[in-house]
């Protein structure tokens, strides 16, 4: 993301009404972004696959969007979720967003890594094993459906 | 932003605890299992029984006995082997305990004479690779190759103990310092090798350029497959400098002008095609979607708290809840009936191919006795060789059709093409017919 | 910006508004897409060209003439269709819209003489048979089925309207009322019926027993089917009797003592298979996992805020976001390439079949030149009729392999086991040959 935009971004997080583009952003429910709540995702309708699916997932009493979806500390969190806030909100939008909506690498590592963070203590051992390329056991390989179907 | 998370990384990862120390001379799974116990417990439980409608079939540890008979059950097989070793013993494959018993006792090896390199797959061998080999694992396989089977099996160390002593066991698979998976079988590195090189990707090495996903399928490539001895060096050798396709393995060995052995019944010029399962798999829509060996036959399975792969690797039919149902959110009994359903249309086709093959065989043997030259029997011997080259590489591959329903099905098409067509060129010699 | 997502939002409450009264009389697309726009948009679409590498290939309506000719790009098919109408013309499909203008075209009917049965499929025809049948559509399908097609097809109503109109359209699988899916095909209810009942369910009513996501393929199994016509009365009949398995089929149509026409070159009484999309189906892994015609060849679109079924119904592949991905999470054009894979495969394994049977005829014509007796003949007939019914059951199904990979490569196998034992007998009983 180019910097002018990330500032401009901060900007709006911060609250301070920056042009008609936070205005959007804030009408959007682009602030959903600043919650944990699912509800706050299912304000995009476009959100709502996903949100039923998590309702039927097994995570659902156990794991919220952002704790799969958004990195867990710092500044890194922060500007994730001003990432998620404009760009989705953008999309939805300019309604230029291709569907099925489908998850950019970059956001499934982050739920990888998330996988790991709350699953640690019981995935260790088939995590150890190290390896020269493609090192990372992909949870997603299996677990699919993790947080958004049956069984996961 | 990634820097970060690389680093999290590290921390998710911590290292094992060891109570002994294993290095690459470590060959006795005993003592890897004192480490990683889950893994060996689960290891040890490839002597057990693994029965299932086509699958497994070994009797066990409870009878020291041989698997069943494979002769018996298909009477076919003893007329396309005839003038072969298969001919004599031929039985189920059964769990990685038996790898090297079970070669010991076969009448393939017991009646006919048989080179070291039959031991690549069998045993737990770099320990007599380093040793002939003067410490290099490669220059060992050259020489075990070529020496008989009995002398290469009871080689003494300098201490003078026996330097095969396991089947297949964790040093084979594992890097004993990372326990990264890597692959130690010298035929399988040259051949991904070639088979790469035919895809475009120079100077493959595999344990350096693979990723962790393929080494989940290349430890099993490593024996799951099939292979040749090369030459009077019998360098244990996979054919796939041409792609792993029955038609591209085939073009590889009409350009070596290989042959295993002349048919006893036809004289026919003939190819021994064993286990292509990971050939096979390559052809599926399951290698096509990323799914390694590993992820349906070592699947992972909670003990206590701790998740661990199942090191019993069998049937995945005996362990559908977490062999499959993982991916596939569907009924334990519903998935068993689609493999079922798979599995018979197979069957039922390999048995048609079985006839067709066999009436080839007969109509040659009757030109023979009618007193057709060897330039008149030429065509049909020639179909011979296609059409049994293709009925055994899909009889001995071990899925019975599930790796890759169509390709299979498509290759025993082929096969009755060739064997029907090698019946009218045998007829058409046949003086009075 | 602000006004766009506030429209959205508002869409997204929208009611439907019906405009227009639609009834049972309505056959005209147009008035119900007063009431129904974007559904009406995307039907109007039929029209478009649809070609991909092996499906559509319809010209459309740029161009008012006919589809590509499939006996010039497949000339066995002249072969095995010799003496029967449709070695006269026999094209590609294409969409909904060119339905009954295809069939007034094609030399099959200006050349031939052929029955109202022709228009079950192909026309909006509720009118007609109701008009016909006085009020009642079996009777009227009854009485239409045997009347000639121009007479049928040109009927007009007692205000001398044409009751023949338009092509396949709203009413034909919607109820007018409720707007649910429903069969009207007289032929269709019957023949689940007699299915149904073979599988044990007795007295099986499809508008009243089947389920939605039965229906998604019901309404399509009306005609994407193999059928006959029965008897002096040509009752269109769907041979489901024995179930819908090729060879099921073959048995129910053997009891019936049913042929088609007689081969022109071999005098063989053979059978015609046409489009059996709907029994294919029930053989792949989809039908299996409760997979609709509909998910796949009338994906969901999103229309604003609204879902709605795409009608523009046509080849999946020009469609892969909406028709694959909500239930295959992979790049499209992998997605593509697993089709093709299949595709190729099964086209390659579709001519080698064509060649067997080719050589049938030629064997057959070989031995009646030398003077075989229809005696002799006999066995070599009996295999050319198994062997064409099954190359004409895979090359007819408009899938090319895709709706169920391994079961048609089974069939194939099976035609090519059949052509070359016939041609083995043929070969026996040709005199001096
Ligand atoms: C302003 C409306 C809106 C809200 C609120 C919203 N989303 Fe989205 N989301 C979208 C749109 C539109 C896309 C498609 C973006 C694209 O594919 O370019 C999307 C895509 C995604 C993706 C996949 C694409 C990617 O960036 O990886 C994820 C994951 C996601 N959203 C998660 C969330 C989570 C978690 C929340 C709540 C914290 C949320 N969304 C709230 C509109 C929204
Ligand atoms: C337990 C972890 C978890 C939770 C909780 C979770 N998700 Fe996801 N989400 C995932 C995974 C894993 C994927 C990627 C699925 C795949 O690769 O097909 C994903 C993908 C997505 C996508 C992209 C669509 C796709 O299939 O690629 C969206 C949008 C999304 N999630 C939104 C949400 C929303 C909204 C919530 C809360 C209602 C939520 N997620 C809760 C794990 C989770
Ligand atoms: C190759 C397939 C595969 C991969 C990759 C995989 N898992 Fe699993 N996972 C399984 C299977 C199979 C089970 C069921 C084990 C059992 O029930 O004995 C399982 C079980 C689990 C469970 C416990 C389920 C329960 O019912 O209690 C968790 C949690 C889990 N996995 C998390 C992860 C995480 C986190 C990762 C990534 C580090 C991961 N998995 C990677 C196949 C996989
Ligand atoms: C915020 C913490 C958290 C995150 C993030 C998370 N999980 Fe879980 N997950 C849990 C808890 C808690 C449970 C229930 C207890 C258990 O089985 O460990 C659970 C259960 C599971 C199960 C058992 C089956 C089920 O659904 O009940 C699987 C499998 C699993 N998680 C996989 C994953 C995968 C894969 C991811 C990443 C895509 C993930 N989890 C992300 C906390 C988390
Ligand atoms: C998608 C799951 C899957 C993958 C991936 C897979 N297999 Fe299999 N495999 C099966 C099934 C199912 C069977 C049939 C088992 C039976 O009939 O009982 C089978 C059978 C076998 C058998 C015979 C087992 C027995 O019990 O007799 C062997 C050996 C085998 N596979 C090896 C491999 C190898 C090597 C690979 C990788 C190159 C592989 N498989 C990949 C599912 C899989
Ligand atoms: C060093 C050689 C070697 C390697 C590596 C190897 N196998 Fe095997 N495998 C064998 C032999 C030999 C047998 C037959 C043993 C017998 O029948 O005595 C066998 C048997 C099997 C069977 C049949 C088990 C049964 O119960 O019938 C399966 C399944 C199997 N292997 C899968 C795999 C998979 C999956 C991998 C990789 C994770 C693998 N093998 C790696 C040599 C090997
Ligand atoms: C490339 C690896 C490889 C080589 C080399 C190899 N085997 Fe095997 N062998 C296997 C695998 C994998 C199986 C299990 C699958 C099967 O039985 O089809 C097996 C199974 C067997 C079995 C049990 C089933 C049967 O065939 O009765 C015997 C006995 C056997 N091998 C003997 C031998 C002998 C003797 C040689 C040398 C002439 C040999 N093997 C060379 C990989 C190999
Ligand atoms: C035929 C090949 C093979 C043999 C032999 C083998 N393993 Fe493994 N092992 C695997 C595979 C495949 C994995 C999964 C690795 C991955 O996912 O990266 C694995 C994983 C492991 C892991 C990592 C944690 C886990 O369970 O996933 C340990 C520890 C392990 N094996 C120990 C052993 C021990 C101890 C032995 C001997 C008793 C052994 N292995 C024999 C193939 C093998
Ligand atoms: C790691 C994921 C994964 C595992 C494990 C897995 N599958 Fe699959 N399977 C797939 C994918 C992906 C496909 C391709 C279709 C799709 O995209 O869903 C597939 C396709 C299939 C098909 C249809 C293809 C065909 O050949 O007809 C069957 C049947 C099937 N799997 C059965 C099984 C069975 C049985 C097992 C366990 C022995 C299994 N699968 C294990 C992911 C998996
Ligand atoms: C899982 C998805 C799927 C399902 C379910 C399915 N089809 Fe198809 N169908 C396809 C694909 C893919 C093709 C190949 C299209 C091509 O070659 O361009 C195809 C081709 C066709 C064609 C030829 C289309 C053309 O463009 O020439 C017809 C007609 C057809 N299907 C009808 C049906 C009917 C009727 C059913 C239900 C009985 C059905 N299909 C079920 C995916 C599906
Ligand atoms: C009343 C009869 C009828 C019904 C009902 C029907 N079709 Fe068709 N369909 C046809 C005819 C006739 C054609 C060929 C038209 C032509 O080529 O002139 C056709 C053509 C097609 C094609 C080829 C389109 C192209 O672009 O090449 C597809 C795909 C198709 N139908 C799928 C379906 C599906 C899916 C359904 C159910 C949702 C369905 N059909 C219902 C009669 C019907
Ligand atoms: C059971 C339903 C059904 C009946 C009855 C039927 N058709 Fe069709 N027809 C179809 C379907 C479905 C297609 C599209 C699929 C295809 O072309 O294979 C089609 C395609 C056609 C086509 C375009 C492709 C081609 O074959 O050239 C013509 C022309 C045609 N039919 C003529 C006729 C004639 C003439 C009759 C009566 C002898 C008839 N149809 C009876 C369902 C039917
Ligand atoms: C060949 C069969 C067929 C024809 C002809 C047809 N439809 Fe449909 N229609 C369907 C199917 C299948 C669905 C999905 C219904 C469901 O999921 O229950 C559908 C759904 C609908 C729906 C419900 C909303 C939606 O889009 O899912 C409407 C409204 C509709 N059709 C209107 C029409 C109109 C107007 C026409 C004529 C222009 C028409 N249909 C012609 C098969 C057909
Ligand atoms: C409504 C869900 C659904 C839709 C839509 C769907 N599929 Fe599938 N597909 C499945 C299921 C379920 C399987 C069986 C394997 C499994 O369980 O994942 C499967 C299996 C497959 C396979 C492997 C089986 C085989 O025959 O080799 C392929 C390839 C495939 N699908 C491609 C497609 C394509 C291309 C489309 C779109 C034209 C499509 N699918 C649409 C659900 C779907
Ligand atoms: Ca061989
Ligand atoms: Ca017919």
């Amino acid at each position: 993301m180019k910097p002018p935009v990330l500032a401009a971004l901060l900007a709006c997080l911060l609250g301070i009404p920056a042009g008609v583009g936070a205005f959007t952003f804030v009408y959007a429910k682009g602030f959903s972004y600043l919650s944990s709540d699912p509800n706050a995702c299912r304000n995009c309708h476009v959100m709502n696959e996903q949100f039923d699916g998590w309702l039927k997932s097994g995570h659902r009493h156990t794991a919220t969007c952002v704790d799969c979806h958004l990195p867990h500390e710092g500044l890194e969190k922060w500007l994730a979720k001003a990432d998620h806030g404009f760009r989705h909100s953008m999309a939805f939008t300019l309604q230029n967003f291709k569907e099925p909506i489908e998850i950019t690498p970059h956001d499934r590592e982050l739920v990888r890594v998330n996988c790991v963070r709350c699953h640690a203590s019981f995935v260790q051992a088939v995590v150890a094993p190290s390896h020269a390329r493609g090192a990372e056991l992909d949870c997603m390989h299996c677990h699919a459906g993790a947080g958004h179907g049956a069984g996961g | 932003l990634l820097t970060n998370i690389f680093e999290r990384r590290q921390e998710a990862r911590q290292p094992f605890v060891r109570v002994v120390e294993v290095t690459e001379e470590t060959d006795d799974p005993a003592v890897w299992g004192r480490n990683w116990p889950f893994e060996y417990d689960s290891y040890l439980r490839t002597s057990l029984p693994t029965a299932t409608r086509y699958g497994g079939r070994g009797l066990g540890a409870s009878d020291a006995g041989p698997a069943e008979q494979k002769l018996d059950k298909e009477p076919w097989l003893r007329r396309i082997f005839a003038g072969y070793a298969f001919a004599s013993d031929y039985r189920d494959r059964r769990g990685h305990a038996f790898a090297l018993f079970d070669q010991e006792q076969t009448l393939r090896v017991k009646q006919h004479k048989q080179p070291g390199a039959c031991l690549q797959c069998h045993a737990s061998n770099l320990n007599l690779y380093r040793f002939v080999g003067d410490g290099d694992v490669q220059r060992g396989f050259e020489r075990v190759n070529p020496m008989p089977y009995e002398e290469a099996r009871n080689l003494k160390d300098d201490r003078g103990e026996l330097l095969i002593e396991h089947p297949v066991s964790c040093v084979d698979c594992h890097d004993p310092e990372t326990l990264a998976l890597r692959v130690t079988r010298p035929a399988f590195i040259a051949g991904i090798r070639a088979l790469k090189a035919k895809q475009g990707v120079a100077d493959f090495d595999v344990n350096r350029d693979a990723t962790r996903q393929e080494m989940r399928s290349y430890v099993c490539g490593q024996c799951h497959v099939e292979y040749y001895f090369k030459g009077k060096e019998k360098t244990v050798t996979y054919p796939w400098a041409n792609g792993v396709r029955v038609d591209d393995i085939e073009a590889y060995y009409e350009a070596e002008g290989f042959t295993d052995w002349v048919h006893g019944e036809t004289g026919a010029p003939v190819l021994k095609a064993q286990h292509p399962e990971f050939e096979v798999w390559q052809q599926g829509i399951h290698a096509r979607a990323g799914v390694a060996c590993a992820d349906c036959h070592m699947p992972y399975v909670r003990v206590g708290a701790l998740k661990v792969s199942d090191h019993w690797v069998r049937s995945p039919l005996l362990n559908v809840n977490r062999a499959c149902q993982p991916c596939h959110a569907v009924a334990e009994n519903e998935l068993i009936a689609r493999v079922t359903t798979i599995q018979d249309r197979h069957y039922e086709l390999l048995q048609r191919t079985a006839r067709a093959t066999v009436d080839l065989l007969d109509a040659i043997v009757a030109a023979k006795a009618a007193g057709a030259t060897d330039e008149e029997l030429e065509p049909a011997r020639r179909l011979q060789r296609k059409a049994q080259w293709r009925l055994d590489f899909v009889a001995a591959e071990n899925s019975m059709g599930f790796h890759a329903p169509q390709e299979l099905a498509r290759v025993l098409a082929e096969a009755i093409d060739d064997a029907r067509r090698g019946q009218l060129e045998a007829v058409r010699v046949t003086r009075g017919g």
